[in-house]
């Protein structure tokens, strides 16, 4: 019983507090703590929302799209990536450093070097998401692949196994955990992604609706979109969390051991 | 029939020696016990055995053929449990049937006999961290049985074991022993556990380790419980005991 | 451009495509191209067009790689492309308004309605050296002393609020988008324009500019675009609000109000007292040109006759 | 010998990777493979950081400041909030999704209405520094104190040790190597996010920099100053490991053992 | 006087009862063994007696004060030998003292003399894995008898010994009794550990666990080792062998 009501508390608290700073922002705008066209009330938002729902449906779809193909990119190179680093100590040792210096160049800044060099279609939208994708994806799994059991791995070898049956056999079973805890990452930068690359221009997606109704000193409307890409993002991290249920059913077991 | 020969094996670790001019052999159907301090290098013999390591010199042999630095000869039980966390108990004693080249659902079929000889009714389906720590030490040991070799390398297999299972499992041990071509190569600390299961016992000793003493066990198989009340037991017993000790001195 | 060839007129000769960028987010500056595109002026002329929208750095850099063969720039931006190590294949083909609509605006009755005004109130800066040269010709113009302007940081993106807020005092704008807007928000505001206190700085803003290479390979082309781009900021100029509407339609995101109010504002403005739409004087280019060099504004001097030509507009 | 041979083999990897790709880039250039505007040559890249050496110098120190600022309030609000995540279940679970959600909307965004509401001082690039990093450290955090073993933390316990005695002796040690990991993202999201802040408008630091040198079309400069923004970030992630080495000898002398 | 009392201890997790009125006492300078099968519960009733688990009913006290649920009266070795990996082992030992409140040097300083004793000489400034198995266990056992309570409560404390190591730390540790005031309640699976070392053995087997038997040892202390090999030695592990074995059927 008393577990029971534990449990409840616990699924309500994180509404709870969203609803409370909703409701506390709401007070604000309404005694004009602040102004209007600083901080548009959420009521205001939502009716932004509403009102340009099919406008944002619309350049919404752009967005998942190059997201989506950006995001599978990312995690077949960071996959590719992670297997031959792991197999190929020399080109761990090469490539590696190399990796986490792409990783400190600001992605804003190389944005418009992208659309110079690629033009204006998918391709630097793609670029750019594969960019902030691909890295996450193949440390997780390289760490992942390196988490498997040493003793396990000799086990194996005992047994005569070839390199590639102790990779099926034990590195990709021991990285999933890893790998989706890097995808559910990526999912999220591939999202934030797409919307930047958007701002380097084109015709359609959330970022353009961005800085189009920013021009328009649209701050409702501004949020509205913040909003909504916010939403996206965290729905998708939630299918990432159902998937990765699926594909590691021993995590679930140990789980409700807990 | 030698079926097992290890010779004049020789092993650093860095500048450290820890094993130093090792000999021994096991011949076909026997059970043969290691016996020595922790870190004597009984581990790495094994590991040497089974291919995983390369001794610094010295040969391996199986049969008469060098198997020196290949694996794949010998059924290796590692000294932890090391069942994998992500498959199913039965896929994990499947494993060695499946690395060698049978399908899944067949590898099942085949090891699907075994759970109930094994104590491991009702555990097909479950995850290693769902089995207690010996269901989880007689699964290892059911894995290590499934790959077949005619040589198991067992490395303390009964260690986790409580004293009922552990005994009910020994002699299981001598009954398949009994009926299949297979011999055992043992590590344990156990010395009642070495008397009572072992043709010959080496007593692996020093700094760096080297094969000191070679004790027979003549007492027939298979072997009541009485003898581990007997005269005879408490002598052999008694000359390990000593054997060990002067060695520590 | 994948499906170019595939794309036939109706008449069966093949579509020509080409990538127009815009300086930034659409506004009323670019109606007249959205209109040519609604109503198939230039499918007429054989051209598929696409308009994209560039970073916020604007078109020059696209339209010298030749990702696109069009784009939108101003007179003061290009001159650092056209001469020295940076220079690129890029010249401006057309006037998409004739006069310099810019401006500095600061909130109704604070002095700032003219330039010696500014002294002690904040001026949000891009902290550019034409600019600032800009400002300091016109404070000193009116008898001010520039140096007691206080220069802050320009974080504005939103001119109305920035002003409202007081986080600063005066703003650059062009009058046609953020002074309307500032109209339909209700602020009440002084406005002085920069070529009522110098004629210099009439200069030309915003422009169409073109990929040079582009311009010597496919000179027809480049003049039936141009011919094209022209009906449509006449017909902008002829019917305001269809104008606006038609910007809206391809730009729903646009606030409305602002769009058709800068719409009818902008109808005098593009091609004002000139006769050829796109025409652009040499005298008042050249003069402006020769401002930045005399001012050691650029860092190589810009000749007579750079960066322009008229060639390839309609009569 | 051998494994001398090796070590060496494995140190140079990474630096010939780079020196690879810089010849084949520079004999791209050489040959105008594309124009330079496009892409400037290496040579031209070193020849215009030298040239502007000083004044890159000026605005990396401006930089620098803030993303010091930022990372360390940043560091704090990431502690405060990962001690009180894991001391008291309630806030964790009403906390941690609001804290996700912050991290699903994009930066690039908000940054625009920091400074409406914060001013064009410091503060605005402070708070979206905070915003960045305060994420990865708090998870980092809270992470490596959940790692501290169940049993060690009951251990303790059975010996009657307090709430804070747990933390001091376990919980804190268990996830300096978690907090280092953190650490070392959020220095180089640090120096990124003090850039991409300098966009919003100064009159110093490598953000502003980049603008300018973006407003005069010098391409050679803008990857000067890219690679500037990614020396140090690689500098100070560096600088990070050697702190992680400090404060925790026990890990290096496990690594030595390997 | 009875030292540690624990009695009519029921505990159910979740709707699975693994304790079933369990009563049991240990005796001022007793060493009591707890031998039954893996998985009777054996951790779970030392977890309630160290406090760390509350049980489902029943009651436990020291000296006649109730302490069922308190923590910090109790000295708890765990199963596992937990020593923390990124302390030194001098630091690790002294860490009981140090939770008593004692500054850092000063625990040192005491924990110092006993390396030597318990066999840890040199591996003041280590860190524990760069020790033994044994040497860890020896370690752990350290800290444990560092804490000072009148009771230990030992979870299978020398089961990663080698033979040898193992009845070292025997001798030693009914040494250690003679000279301290000390209380052992023990968990072991070696039945003739829990001989040699017990006064009283109690079995606690069945599902859920409730203690079947007591068996005295009379063997007068301090236990030479021509006991492990004596005629009565052999009786009681008979019995203990028979018991257990009646129990599983
Ligand atoms: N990979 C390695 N590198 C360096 N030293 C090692 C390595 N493996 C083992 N050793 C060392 O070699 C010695 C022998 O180890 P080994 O594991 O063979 O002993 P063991 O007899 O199996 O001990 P136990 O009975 O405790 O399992 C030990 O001192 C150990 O520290
Ligand atoms: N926290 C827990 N939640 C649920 N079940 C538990 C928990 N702890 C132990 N159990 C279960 O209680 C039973 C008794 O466990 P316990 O660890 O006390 O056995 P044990 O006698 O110490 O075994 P071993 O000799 O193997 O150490 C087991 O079935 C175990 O799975
Ligand atoms: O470009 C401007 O609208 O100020
Ligand atoms: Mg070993
Ligand atoms: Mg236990």
């Amino acid at each position: 019983m008393k577990k029971k009501l534990q449990s409840i508390t616990n699924k309500i608290a994180a509404p709870m507090t969203i609803a409370g700073i909703l409701v506390i922002w709401e007070l604000i705008s309404c005694f004009h703590v602040v102004p209007t066209y600083m901080l548009p009330s959420p009521v205001q938002v939502i009716h932004a929302f509403i009102s340009d729902f099919s406008l944002l449906m619309f350049h919404a779809k752009v967005t998942l799209v190059e997201a989506f193909l950006g995001l599978l990119c990312g995690v077949l190179i960071g996959f590719v990536l992670a297997v031959m680093m792991d197999q190929f100590e020399f080109i761990y040792k090469a490539v590696y450093p190399v990796l986490v210096i792409t990783q400190t160049v600001p992605t804003v800044a190389i944005a418009p070097l992208l659309v110079l060099w690629l033009g204006y279609g998918i391709a630097p939208k793609v670029v750019l998401i594969v960019i902030v994708t691909f890295f996450p994806v193949a440390i997780g799994l390289l760490e992942g692949f390196r988490s498997a059991d040493r003793d396990a791995v000799h086990l194996l070898q005992s047994m005569g196994a070839t390199r590639i049956q102790i990779f099926k056999h034990i590195k990709i079973k021991s990285s999933l955990s890893q790998f989706f805890a890097s995808l559910r990452i990526a999912v999220s930068y591939s999202v934030v992604g797409a919307v930047i690359a958007e701002w380097l221009g084109g015709f359609s997606g959330l970022g353009v609706y961005m800085t189009r109704v920013k021009k328009s000193y649209a701050f409702d409307k501004m949020f509205a979109v913040i909003f909504l890409i916010s939403a996206i993002s965290l729905v998708l991290m939630y299918s990432v969390d159902v998937l990765r249920k699926c594909c590691t059913p021993w995590e679930n077991r140990r789980a409700i051991r807990k | 029939m030698a079926e097992l020969r290890v010779e004049n094996i020789n092993k650093f670790f860095q500048d450290k020696q820890v094993l130093e001019n090792v000999s021994l052999s096991l011949h076909n159907r026997e059970l043969v016990s290691l016996l020595g301090a922790s870190g004597g290098g009984k581990s790495t013999l094994f590991n040497i055995i089974s291919g995983l390591m390369c001794p610094d010199s010295g040969e391996v042999s199986l049969d008469g053929n060098t198997i020196t630095g290949e694996t794949g000869h010998v059924s290796y039980m590692l000294q932890k449990d090391l069942l994998f966390p992500f498959k199913t108990i039965e896929d994990n004693v499947a494993l060695p049937l499946v690395i060698k080249g049978m399908k899944k659902r067949e590898a099942r079929k085949v090891a699907g006999p075994y759970f109930q000889e094994f104590g491991l009714e009702n555990t097909e389906k479950k995850y290693p961290h769902e089995l207690s720590g010996g269901m989880k030490q007689r699964a290892a040991l059911l894995r290590t049985y499934l790959f077949s070799s005619k040589v198991a390398l067992l490395d303390e297999p009964f260690s986790a074991l409580d004293t009922i299972t552990k005994s009910a499992m020994h002699k299981w041990y001598l009954g398949i022993m009994e009926k299949i071509q297979l011999s055992t190569l043992f590590i344990t600390h156990d010395i009642d556990e070495a008397i009572y299961l072992s043709d010959r016992i080496y007593l692996l000793t020093g700094n760096p380790g080297h094969i000191t003493e070679e004790i027979i066990i003549t007492e027939k198989k298979p072997r009541g419980e009485e003898f581990l009340l007997s005269e005879s037991f408490i002598h052999y017993k008694r000359k390990i005991i000593e054997n060990l000790e002067k060695k520590l001195q | 451009g994948k499906n170019q060839s595939n794309e036939k007129t109706e008449s069966g000769t093949p579509m020509k495509k080409i990538t127009f960028v815009l300086d930034w987010t659409p506004n009323t500056n670019h109606t007249g191209i959205y209109v040519a595109q609604e109503k198939g002026y230039f499918e007429e002329a054989g051209i598929q067009i696409e308009i994209v929208q560039p970073p916020d750095d604007g078109a020059e850099a696209l339209v010298a790689s030749g990702k696109a063969q069009f784009g939108v720039s101003f007179q003061d931006y290009l001159a650092p492309a056209l001469t020295g190590e940076n220079k690129l294949p890029v010249i401006a083909v057309a006037a998409l308004i004739q006069h310099n609509t810019s401006g500095i605006v600061s909130r109704k009755g604070e002095g700032m309605d003219t330039p010696k005004g500014l002294e002690g109130k904040k001026y949000a800066t891009w902290d550019l050296d034409v600019e600032k040269a800009v400002l300091k010709n016109v404070v000193e113009a009116d008898g001010g002393d520039f140096s007691k302007v206080n220069l802050i940081p320009s974080t504005v993106t939103d001119e109305v609020s920035a002003l409202k807020t007081k986080s600063v005092d005066a703003i650059w704008i062009y009058y046609a988008w953020a002074g309307i807007a500032t109209e339909v928000k209700d602020l009440d505001t002084d406005y002085f324009a920069f070529r009522d206190i110098n004629p210099v700085f009439d200069y030309y803003t915003p422009v169409l500019i073109a990929n040079t290479e582009y311009l010597e390979e496919n000179e027809e082309m480049a003049k039936a675009f141009l011919d094209a781009v022209k009906k449509g900021y006449e017909d902008a100029i002829a019917d305001p609000e269809g104008a606006a509407e038609i910007l809206l339609k391809a730009a729903p995101e646009l606030d409305r109000d602002i769009t058709v109010r800068s719409q009818k504002w902008l109808a005098d403005q593009y091609k004002a007292e000139v006769e050829r739409w796109g025409y652009i004087d040499s005298t008042r280019w050249n003069t402006f040109y020769n401002w930045l060099n005399d001012n050691n504004l650029v860092e190589n001097k810009i000749p007579e006759n750079t960066g322009f030509t008229n060639d390839y507009l309609p009569e």
